[in-house]
């Protein structure tokens, strides 16, 4: 049942940038200001930085947060699913997600064995 | 430190030995400096020798004394397996200081050259890399030699170096004194 | 399949080329111990090359040694390997006695034996605390600072000091041991060993401390003994080396131990070799507070050498012209050169001292055995991940204070 | 510029006591006064009964640069610069006589006291300082925070007036 108000979304809301608001703005306006060049440096231990970070790295560690990033998005999508689910069960539901469901785990199996992950 | 290390060893070389002592119960000898490499290896392969580890490498600065050559290399050598020690020193001369490496018998010579070379001046010849170990590579000089005082200082950075942006101008504190400039108390109560 | 990943991998190489990243774990590291920083040169995760630089605690030792007479550079060498100080104190005491041809009274030998053992299961407690805190373990770095206040305890009790002791002395040591203090020593016993089993049980079998230490930084019993390994490092690699079993010194042919030796040379045989050590030196101190007898601290007659008592030194005229002259022009050493080695902290700790004959050393070399084991490190990293920096580097005990000088 | 505060009292002791009992500290340990340091972390004389608890190696979290151990020629560029890029307000701690003024290694090698390169707020004697020390160094710091400007926080200020 779609709530009738949105208010307490709002406050919510509202409340959350309060308490993030009390932590930063004092913060901001009373503490002192003393910048130099060194301080904006990036921190390397105490050393000067050297080389640049944005190096060509090899592609898998690209690879392991995409494959990260889909099977938690999955699970993002099971938990509305599931709170529905247990209030109105019918077997449409059920069809869906086992629809779904399935097409990720060929992917995972497919990536098992394909051995992706398998090159430490 | 049984003679049993020292005799293979001088009979091979014996024309490059000049003395040989055992004070203190220590075997050593004093040798030529010219074919280092090989009395080392010797040492490490000849099975009665059988030197398998170079406990340790150092130098010493007898210019004080009043030697002829002005700097001795000295070797402490270990057998693991027969238990015993020899030591082997070469005199050095100060004008083209300069040894043969032994890394290439031993992997520990490899840090401890280095650090005789940051010390005392001595190159080795024949070392995968010669460069300062203990000391910044600003530092002139090898301060482990008599000749070098021991308060000269070399400093790479003071508080009056200007910091880019705040702290360009001289810092306001009266001058740079032992550190001891500004001692101010803090009247708390 | 495994053909087919290698063809994956010869694909990706030719098609999507990657650089090296170079890394500075510097001298501000959780895991550098403070001062010594590695440039690891790293293709993705892979440490394809390691550069150690070592030098940020050179303190001078022995340009300090050079200008002080033979019985001032006893503190000093409290600071060399910072973590067991008695260790280095009897080393130097027996380099310079060694010199002198000096006999150590029996009771000292003893005192040296129980207050250098102690010192080391300070060490051993340090290192494996380290370890434990660089992989996480913060509550294994609690327990040992825990128990290895109890070793401080008894050794201040003794030496006045709880760190930086400077206890020996050429020819004894400083004074003889305060009332009940073997009782008390003893009684330390069942805290430290209850620390050190409660360690077993948390890490020994700990399943990620098994991961993360097994077959890591291995090092081959023929490297090892070419890289000048000693100590627990050594041990762990398989040479069969302690110079208090060896070359027995003191009275050290008189106590029973053992020596633990494993051979896989990885990091978690370097952890283990000290936790049995630990152990053993409790078994050491055991048998010397049961061996020792009432008896002089200081060599008897050697009046160019000890320092006079202080009643003698206020009451007599020789007593005070002896403490005067050995205090400003030092003792007289005969000229020549002595190599002592003792077993050290982190393996054989030697001293090579030349005298001219004046009050003045012209040479104290210590021999560092940290510095030494860790001249290899930059080979043992390559080929490892950047997380192995951690374990390998702890596993290593390297001390600045030994290793800079 | 933050809001000129120090005028108003009761606002100042606020910050004040907030500021000296949640102290971040960036250990800066080199030598053997680290022993000693590890004894004060300890559970025995345990620094964090103190609010001063809290460990990060990164000068970015931190506010409490606690330099332990002598200070080599070669670590000294090393130290400006974890000074440097130390947040704001920042407070110093020399541990232990070879911070305070380079102890009984006046050589070529030692840097004679760490106030040669940054300014110091307090200086803990002994060698290695006993924790009861370090313990009433700490202490100390937290009575001048409480009292206002430390020492290098009014120095800052007046050079950065200076500059305009």
């Amino acid at each position: 049942m779609p709530a009738d108000t949105y208010l307490p979304l709002i406050v919510f809301i509202f409340v959350g940038l309060i308490v993030v608001a009390m932590f930063y703005v004092p913060a901001i306006l009373m503490g002192p200001k003393n910048d130099n060049d060194v301080k904006l440096e990036p921190f390397e231990c105490g050393n000067e930085p050297v080389g640049e970070p944005t190096v060509p790295f090899n592609p898998r560690f690209y690879q392991v947060a995409i494959l990260f990033l889909v099977f938690d998005v999955e699970i993002a999508f099971l938990y509305p699913w599931l709170v529905y689910y247990r209030e109105k069960p019918t077997v449409w539901g059920l069809v869906i997600m086992g629809l779904f469901l399935t097409v990720l785990g060929a992917a995972l199996i497919y990536v098992v064995r394909k051995r992706v992950l398998r090159w430490a | 430190m049984s003679k049993a290390a020292l005799e293979p060893v001088k009979k091979k070389f014996a024309s490059e030995v000049i003395s040989e002592h055992a004070q203190h119960g220590d075997e050593t000898l004093v040798m030529k400096k010219a074919k280092i490499q090989a009395i080392c290896e010797f040492c490490r392969d000849d099975p009665a020798v059988a030197m398998d580890m170079l406990s340790d490498l150092t130098a010493v600065d007898y210019l004080m004394q009043g030697r002829e050559t002005r700097f001795e290399v000295v070797y402490h050598l270990y057998s693991t397996t027969r238990r015993h020690r020899l030591r082997i020193k070469l005199p050095v001369g100060e004008d083209g200081a300069e040894v043969a490496s032994v890394t290439g018998v031993w992997k520990s010579a490899n840090w401890m050259e280095r650090e005789v070379w940051d010390m005392y001046g001595i190159t080795f010849e024949g070392h995968p890399d010669l460069r300062r170990i203990l000391l910044y590579e600003e530092f002139v000089g090898h301060p482990l030699r008599k000749d070098y005082p021991i308060a000269k200082r070399q400093p790479l950075t003071r508080r009056e170096d200007p910091v880019e942006g705040i702290w360009e101008q001289k810092h306001i504190l009266t001058g740079p004194s032992a550190g001891a400039h500004f001692r101010g108390s803090y009247d708390i109560e | 399949m495994t053909s087919n990943s290698e063809q994956l991998a010869v694909q990706e190489r030719v098609a999507l080329p990657t650089e090296t990243m170079t890394i500075m774990m510097g001298p501000v590291h959780p895991a550098m111990h403070g001062t010594v920083r590695v440039v690891v040169t790293v293709d993705g995760e892979r440490i394809v090359h390691a550069d150690v630089q070592v030098g940020y605690l050179h303190r001078g030792f022995e340009k300090e040694c050079e200008s002080v007479t033979w019985g001032q550079v006893f503190p000093y060498t409290d600071r060399l390997n910072y973590v067991s100080p008695i260790l280095n104190n009897v080393g130097y005491a027996m380099a310079v006695e060694k010199l002198l041809d000096l006999e150590v009274p029996e009771r000292a030998e003893y005192i040296r034996v129980i207050s250098g053992e102690l010192s080391r299961i300070g060490d051993h407690l340090t290192c494996i605390a380290a370890i434990a805190m660089e992989m996480g373990a913060f509550s294994i770095f609690l327990y040992c600072v825990r128990a290895r206040d109890i070793v401080y305890d008894r050794l201040e009790e003794l030496t006045g000091a709880r760190v930086t002791h400077a206890f020996c002395r050429v020819g004894g040591v400083k004074d003889d041991i305060p009332e009940g203090w073997l009782e008390k020593v003893r009684g330390g016993f069942d805290e430290i060993t209850g620390v050190i089993d409660d360690i077993d049980g948390l890490l020994t079998k700990n399943r990620i401390f098994l991961d993360r230490t097994q077959g890591v930084g291995v090092v081959s019993m023929a490297d090892a003994i070419s890289s000048g390994f000693t100590g627990p490092v050594g041990r762990a690699s398989g040479i069969d080396y302690d110079v208090r079993k060896d070359h027995a010194y003191g009275v050290y042919d008189r106590l029973d131990f053992d020596v633990p030796v494993m051979d896989a040379g990885d990091t978690f045989c370097r952890y283990y070799v000290r936790m049995e050590e630990v152990r053993q030196s409790l078994r050491i101190i055991d048998q010397a507070i049961d061996q020792i007898e009432p008896g002089p601290v200081k060599a008897e007659g050697a009046h160019r050498v000890v320092l006079p008592t202080k009643n003698e030194t206020y009451n007599t005229i020789e007593g005070m012209i002896r403490h005067f002259k050995l205090v400003v022009d030092g003792i007289q050493v005969p000229e020549g050169e002595a190599y002592t080695y003792v077993e050290g902290g982190n393996g054989e700790l030697g001293f090579y001292c030349v005298s001219d004959g004046s009050g003045v050393p012209v040479k104290v070399r210590c021999r560092p055995p940290c510095f030494i084991v860790t001249g290899q490190l930059g080979n043992m990293l390559v080929g490892h991940t950047l997380a192995d920096v951690v374990p390998i580097f702890g596993s290593l005990n390297m001390i600045g204070g030994e290793c800079d000088r | 510029m933050g809001i000129e505060l120090y005028g108003v009292d009761s606002l100042q002791k606020i910050l004040g006591w907030a500021r000296k009992y949640s102290m971040f500290k960036q250990p800066f340990v080199t030598a053997c006064c680290g022993m000693e340091y590890m004894s004060t972390m300890g559970p025995r004389y345990d620094l964090s009964r103190f609010g001063c608890e809290f460990v990060q190696f990164t000068p970015r979290h931190t506010d409490l640069l606690f330099v332990v151990g002598t200070i080599s020629e070669r670590q000294a560029p090393v130290l400006r610069r974890i000074y440097d890029q130390m947040a704001d307000p920042k407070f110093v701690v020399a541990f232990g006589v070879c911070a305070s003024s380079g102890g009984f290694y006046q050589n070529y090698a030692v840097v004679p006291g760490i106030d040669q390169i940054i300014p110091v707020d307090v200086y803990i004697p002994g060698c290695p300082p006993r924790p009861e020390q370090v313990i009433d160094g700490i202490v100390r710091l937290q009575e001048i925070i409480q009292a206002g400007e430390t020492h290098s926080q009014r120095e800052l200020r007046q050079l950065a007036e200076a500059k305009g």
